[in-house]
């Protein structure tokens, strides 16, 4: 019998699950609502479904991000840092430096060539160093968040953007608007201000190549581009940068079941039935 | 925000004086100066700190001083300090330590990286030292960590570190009491210093020589004194936004006929000035002191906008570090070293007495107090820079206290019986919030905006103000 | 004499007043939206319209806040510390001290019965202590921000609301709600921390009785409640209190013209 | 285990909890307390003068509200909240307060500190930055001026036999301290990060012979023990400044590290070192707290001429501890607006680096509220050790 890893993501916006066995079988993203364990359950569901399996085909599951700690059906939680170096590290062997833009933090983790952690930094304190920041302003700016960086990249004088709070920033991207600056050059302004605050966090590291960036934050060109101008290094991203982190996670779990199995130890795995939990 | 200038090109500060505008040239030459000295090699360079009372002693051993905070200045001032604040940062330095030193130590690191000066370095740049001389004791603690620090990317060139404390305001200690062994202790230090200088120059100390920069610089001193008083004229013939330059000569230049000269220069333009009645602004309706804070060097044009609305700043505490010698009780010495030290306690504890004498005061609320009555002060602006504690922890704090103790602004209000009562109130102020150098935590709207309000409420305290 | 008007823009709302001879007129309140000019033009417009004041009865037009600027058509701009004190002063003769809880800014005057501001602060750079923490907030609870105040007057049991980055108290509010908080609680707790904030500023300039608290707000008793709770004293407030800048400002303009027509 | 009532560690808990308890009963009884901050007030004298030390603390639970109405936001966050609790009147058993010159935070609010509070007795004992011997010179005079200070205030001279006695019990109450600390070097722990840091906390709010009485007690209790209170996992050392809530400590237990050392101010920086007997009483006093405590607060001159002797001599004393407690990682956690502190962080790291000795550096505010944000860096980290 095939064993089948799952790893789930619960993002602060996006929730992500992917099914392993030698490779991906099922990856599915779906939104993060407010009620963490159903909509876990949820996405976690659909993906079974895609992989036409049931839940108790799934050896072992190891949840991560933001919300980890309520997905009452995983068998041990990691913390993204470690599910991205792990994802990365198998889908670019090459990869030294990991950028995560996400919608509550970004982080930046080094790693070596054993695909270890050797340090990392984050921001999370102030949601102007976030993906939030870019969400923020499209939604001032009335344009959708896919729209966001082929826009950007049309412009020509990137506005300055001069408050760093995110609300005085949407403010004033508002007002810039009405006295008739294009919409292009405003998102690129805005993506200078974001791409300045990763860069210098990001510094702390000491970026080396190659760097990879994943997250959200890796499907907005225009900020990629104005990053890699940051960074002064040419940045990587893999073909579906959402689901690193939880394809990572799937990566660990499989790591753990097959050392178990070397070392003959029993894993306390629970009973492979995914509840449905109501919440009111 | 809506009405921010897009593109922000430091606009250069209009001058009031002459000798103000002089300044900026001085400045420069003398950073090329230091290069040039770097290139010849003739002179030894030492990194070193301002309001230290030791540019006699480094003077007198031919060493030329790199004053550290000033190129850090000048970094702000060109608004180019984000990207050694950035380098900095990226070390593992925090963004809320002095962003003088972080721009320095950024600015070095990356000197010593690429073994020349950075690409388009402010004034082309910061000369490598031969070697450092710190002195945080009481002053700050950044100024021993800052070269420490900076020492990791040159570790060649050493560090002389010196203690130069003052006895803290104790309402029930008499400074006296204490003073003696403090005094001891910083003649061991500043000797200490002198041999350090020997040992690197390979040179004797001149004794005569540095007597004479000693007696040198007392006489500037007590000019500086002099020529900033006649600020007290109405119309104030100069401001602070001035003193913001005519500080380079105070702190960067004390020792040299240079400084002197300069200020015979600025007494006699000011005197011109008093005797045609001109004034740093064409009509003054408001004389406000520079109650504390280092100044936001990017944005000294904010002065400029003061000056447009009738404000004038006749006074301020910032490097006004003079005080006249003949009102200080300092012992009489032969040994110029016992007199650097003297003229250190004697400065610093200037105002405890008068302090002592008026409940709930303290001797920086002291000044405000004595100041606000000498200029003739309607308003008290003070500066928050957030990365430097020294000069800026304490500052809410004393207007909170001087608020309490002192309000010498005549009303009428409604008395309880219907009738008009005369009361007092306390001197409005006006607290500004950004950085020294660090421009991201500046916001020139809100800031006008800020003053603008001021202006209007000093405006209507005017209105008000019982005969 | 004539109308003066008095219009504030605010960054959320935009506020007009009309001013007879005998008093407030109208006013007239909406949300700023992008373009402040077009806002501007269209408070004055709905003050005229309404009252049949026709161009040339507006003898003078005085702006304040966020983007007086905007208003081109304003004989003069002043700065909303000066409208709110001579605002508040004219509403509530007593009061010494005036918070004004707007969207972007929290400010505390000190002023005189005239109007007159004796001294005065101002939030800082970051959002996190202002008004706009509450439309946030409101936003993602689904109620109106005018129903936020009575809703946490009903919590039998406040909880700790971390408040901090104006955006992410988004995310801490739904995940407090996802564990079970009641929408009443998680509001007073928010008012709670939000008064703690405003208090501190306030405890900084010296207070001086009676205080009046005023600006968008203001029209949250939960907000109100919260910062007498944690004063200790009761706090007055104006019937509409979003709205004493721009009556200040008309009543600055009014007084100008006086003093014109006078010499 | 903890659970029983008649455990010497819930005590302590309750202590901790209520910190200040013995002290208000002190009081009543005419007890004087004297509180202070940092740890380079000379307690011995304090002790020798018959009033009894009391270490002010912060509660990162208490948001700060009444302090930053009189002190700027730009100083740490662990000194204001000190300062917060104090005119908030938590300490309002005290009768005096000593703070020494540890940083600007505290040199600059000093008047804000003397005008504030309503205790009749208030000193600052300046403190050398160099460590020569002109610097331990002066800080003898120093100290004898402050000896002369609380003289005063006690209307008691202070006798050498009194300091060198004080200096006897403060060295008992270091060597008991030490004794705790031997608990950690079996693997699991036996005493948990937790426990040894509140129990410490405690002893600094008890008068010097209750507080060795009270480590006596936990060092009996801890023997008896068969099992350590964690579980096995990466053995910890916290590197920084003050650390008087136990959060942080919890934090990195709860996610299954281990806190075996530190040289933090409130452990190791301040407990390790001991005064000298014989000699004079006050110069041995001026040795211990320039030469023996090592904080960046004092400056160590560069005597190796290079970058890795430097570091290896300022920080040497880290690398011992990493290697006795036999450490995996060290988490270096700071305030913001720390100067002393925040200059050394790249030195430090690159001596983390040159030990071999993995780092996790955390910026910090002092609430509760950040402890969230912690979890996630310090389960990387741990992840990361593994
Ligand atoms: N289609 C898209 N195009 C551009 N940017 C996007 C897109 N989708 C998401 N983002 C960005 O990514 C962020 C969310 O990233 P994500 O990794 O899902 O965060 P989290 O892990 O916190 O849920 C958003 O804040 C937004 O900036
Ligand atoms: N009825 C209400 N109840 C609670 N809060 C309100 C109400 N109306 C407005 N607010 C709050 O007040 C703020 C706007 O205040 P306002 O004084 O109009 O600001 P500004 O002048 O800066 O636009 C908004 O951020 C909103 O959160
Ligand atoms: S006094 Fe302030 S600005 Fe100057 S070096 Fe010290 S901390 Fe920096
Ligand atoms: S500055 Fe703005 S974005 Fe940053 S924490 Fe404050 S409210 Fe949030
Ligand atoms: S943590 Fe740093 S800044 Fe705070 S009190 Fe200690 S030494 Fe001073």
């Amino acid at each position: 019998m095939t064993s089948y890893f799952a790893g789930i993501d619960v993002g602060s916006t996006m929730t992500k699950v992917v099914i392993l066995n030698q490779g991906i079988v099922a990856s599915v993203i779906g939104p993060t609502g407010p009620e963490h364990r159903r909509l876990a359950n949820r996405v976690m569901d659909e993906a079974l479904n895609k992989a036409q399996i049931g839940f108790e085909a799934v050896t072992y599951v190891v949840s991560t991000g933001y919300g980890r700690i309520n997905v009452p059906f995983a068998d041990k939680q990691f913390t993204e840092i470690a599910c991205q170096a792990r994802g990365i590290a198998s889908l670019f062997p090459r990869a030294r430096t990991i950028i995560d833009i996400g919608g509550q933090d970004v982080k930046a983790i080094k790693i070596d060539a054993t695909g270890r952690t050797i340090d990392f930094v984050m921001n999370d304190k102030c949601a102007a160093g976030t993906g939030r920041f870019i969400e923020v302003i499209a939604d001032a700016l009335g344009v959708g968040l896919d729209e966001v960086g082929e826009l950007s990249l049309q412009s020509h004088h990137p506005a300055k953007i001069s408050n760093i709070c995110t609300i005085y920033a949407q403010q004033e991207v508002a007002a810039s608007l009405a006295e008739g600056v294009p919409i292009s050059d405003l998102l690129a302004g805005v993506h200078q201000s974001l791409a300045e605050r990763i860069n210098t966090m990001v510094n702390r590291l000491r970026v080396e190549d190659a760097v990879i960036v994943t997250g959200g934050g890796a499907k907005n060109r225009g900020l990629l581009k104005a990053l890699s101008e940051q960074l002064g290094h040419e940045i990587l991203v893999p073909e579906e940068p959402l689901i690193t982190g939880a394809f990572g996670a799937a990566l660990l779990g499989k790591e753990i079941v097959e050392k178990a199995r070397q070392t003959r130890t029993l894993l306390q795995t629970k009973q492979r039935i995914l509840e449905e939990i109501e919440i009111q | 925000m809506a009405e921010e200038v897009k593109e922000v090109k430091p606009k250069k500060r209009m001058t009031a004086t002459r000798a103000a505008a002089s300044i900026g040239p001085m400045v420069k030459e003398f950073i090329t100066s230091t290069l040039q000295a770097r290139a010849e090699g003739r002179q030894k360079l030492a990194y070193t700190f301002i309001v230290c009372h030791h540019e006699e002693i480094l003077r007198a051993m031919d060493v030329i001083p790199i004053w550290t905070e000033n190129f850090a200045g000048i970094c702000g001032a060109k608004r180019d300090a984000e990207r050694f604040l950035q380098r900095a940062e990226s070390l593992g330095l925090s963004r809320s330590l002095c962003t003088y030193a972080l721009c320095g130590i950024g600015f070095d690191q990356w000197r010593e990286e690429l073994g020349q000066m950075p690409p388009d370095a402010p004034w082309g740049g910061q000369a490598r030292p031969d070697f450092m001389i710190s002195s945080g004791q009481i002053i700050c603690d950044p100024r021993s960590k800052w070269y420490q620090a900076s020492q990791q990317f040159m570790p060649d060139v050493p560090i002389y570190n010196i203690d130069l404390p003052y006895p803290l305001f104790q309402r029930d200690q008499d400074h006296r009491d204490v003073w003696d062994y403090y005094h001891k202790y910083i003649v061991k230090q500043l000797r200490g210093l002198v041999a350090f200088l020997e040992e690197q120059t390979g040179k004797k100390m001149d004794y005569d020589r540095l007597r004479e920069l000693v007696d040198l610089s007392d006489r500037t001193w007590n000019l500086i004194d002099e020529t900033y008083k006649l600020r007290r004229a109405v119309p104030c013939p100069m401001g602070t936004g001035d003193a913001m330059n005519t500080m380079v000569p105070i702190n960067f230049m004390m020792a040299t006929e240079k400084a002197y000269d300069f200020f015979v220069d600025l007494k006699k333009e000011l005197e011109e000035k008093i005797a045609r009645g001109e004034g740093e602004v064409e009509n003054e309706r408001y004389r406000l002191m520079w109650g504390g804070g280092l100044p936001a060097w990017y944005a000294l044009n904010d002065f400029n906008y003061f000056n447009s609305k009738g404000a004038s700043f006749p006074v301020e505490t910032t490097y006004r570090m003079v005080a006249p010698l003949n009102e200080m009780d300092i012992p009489e010495t032969r040994d110029p070293i016992e007199h650097l030290a003297w003229r250190w306690l004697g400065y610093w504890t200037f105002w405890y007495d008068k302090a002592k004498k008026r409940p709930g005061s303290e001797p920086d609320v002291e000044r405000l107090i004595n100041w606000i009555e000498e200029y003739k002060i309607d308003g008290v602006v003070m500066h928050e820079a957030f990365s430097c504690r020294s000069w800026h922890v304490g500052l809410i704090w004393q207007l909170h206290q001087l608020a309490k103790i002192y309000k010498p602004i005549p009303i009428y209000v409604m008395g309880k019986d219907g009738k008009r009562e005369k009361v007092y109130r306390e001197l409005p102020s006006l607290i500004l919030e950004s950085d020294i150098i660090d421009i991201t935590s500046y916001s020139e709207v809100d800031t006008r905006n800020k003053i603008d309000a001021f202006i209007e409420t000093l405006e209507s305290i005017r209105a008000n103000r019982a005969a | 004499m004539g109308y003066v008007l008095g219009i504030d823009i605010g960054s959320a709302y935009s506020k007009g007043i009309a001013l007879g001879d005998q008093g407030t007129v109208d006013s007239s309140v909406c949300p700023s939206g992008g373009d402040l000019k077009l806002t501007a033009e269209r408070v004055k417009e709905e003050l005229s319209f309404r009252n049949g004041i026709s161009a040339h009865d507006i003898m003078r037009t005085v702006a304040t806040g966020y983007g007086a600027r905007s208003v081109i058509f304003a004989d003069e701009v002043r700065s909303d510390v000066a409208c709110h004190a001579k605002g508040v002063s004219s509403l509530l003769p007593t009061v010494k001290t005036v918070i004004d809880v707007g969207d972007l800014y929290t400010k505390v005057l000190r002023i005189d019965r005239n109007g007159g501001v004796h001294n005065f602060l101002l939030s800082g750079k970051c959002a996190g202590g202002s008004g706009r923490i509450l439309q946030v907030i409101a936003r993602v609870l689904r109620v109106k921000v005018e129903e936020i105040g009575e809703m946490s007057l009903k919590s039998k049991k406040r909880v700790d609301f971390n408040t901090g980055c104006a955006v992410f108290s988004e995310s801490e509010a739904i995940s407090r709600i996802s564990e079970g908080v009641t929408k009443e609680d998680l509001l007073a707790g928010l008012h709670r921390a939000l008064a703690a904030q405003i208090n501190s500023l306030v405890e900084r300039i010296g207070v001086e009785p009676d205080v009046a608290m005023v600006g968008g707000g203001a029209r949250d008793l939960g907000l109100v409640k919260a910062l007498e709770e944690i004063r200790g004293h009761a706090i007055l407030v104006p019937a509409e209190p979003h709205l004493t800048a721009a009556l200040g400002a008309a009543i600055i303009g009014r007084e100008q013209l006086k003093k014109k027509i006078e010499s | 285990m903890e659970g029983r009532g008649d455990s010497i560690l819930n005590t302590v808990e309750r202590y901790y909890k209520d910190y200040g308890l013995r002290a208000r009963e002190l009081r009543n009884e005419g007890r004087r307390l004297t509180g202070y901050v940092c740890s380079f007030v000379p307690l011995e004298i304090i002790t020798a003068s018959g009033c009894i030390p009391f270490r002010v603390r912060g509660d990162i639970h208490e948001p700060i509200t009444t302090g930053d109405t009189l002190l700027e936001t730009i100083v740490c966050p662990y000194y204001r909240s000190c300062f917060d609790l104090s005119v908030k009147q938590k300490y309002d058993f005290l009768s005096g307060m000593v703070i020494p010159h540890g940083c600007d935070s505290m040199v600059r609010s000093f008047s804000a500190w003397s005008y504030s509070l309503p205790f009749p007795y208030f000193h600052f004992v300046n403190i050398p930055t160099v460590c020569d011997q002109s610097s331990i010179e002066f800080f003898s005079a120093e100290l004898n001026t402050f000896k002369k200070s609380l003289e005063r205030f006690v209307g008691k001279s202070i006798t050498e036999e009194d300091l060198a006695k004080a200096i006897r019990v403060h060295n008992e109450n270091r060597d008991r301290v030490r004794d705790l600390y031997e608990f950690r070097k079996t693997d699991p722990p036996l005493i948990s990060g937790t426990e040894l840091t509140r129990t410490l906390t405690v002893g600094s709010s008890l008068p010097v012979d209750e507080a060795n009485g009270l480590y006596d007690r936990v060092s009996a209790e801890i023997k008896q023990r068969e099992r350590s209170p964690v579980k096995k996992g990466p053995r910890i050392l916290i590197d920084g400044a003050c650390l008087d809530n136990v959060e942080l400590i919890k934090l990195v237990e709860e996610l299954g590290g281990s806190v075996v050392a530190d040289t933090i101010c409130n452990g190791a920086r301040d407990y390790f070192p001991k005064t000298d007997i014989g000699g004079n009483p006050i110069d041995a006093l001026a040795r211990r707290y320039l030469e023996k405590v090592n904080c960046p607060k004092t400056y160590r001159a560069n005597r190796a001429g290079t970058f890795e002797g430097d570091i290896a001599s300022r920080f040497g004393d880290t690398g011992v501890y990493a290697k006795e407690f036999k450490v995996d990682g060290s988490i270096l956690y700071l305030y913001k607006y720390c100067d002393p502190f925040g200059f050394e962080v790249p030195a430090r790291k690159a001596y983390y680096k040159s030990i071999n000795v993995p780092l996790l550096h955390l910026e910090d505010v002092y609430s509760a509220g950040t402890m969230g944000q912690l979890r996630t860096r310090i389960q990387a980290f741990l992840e990361m050790l593994g």
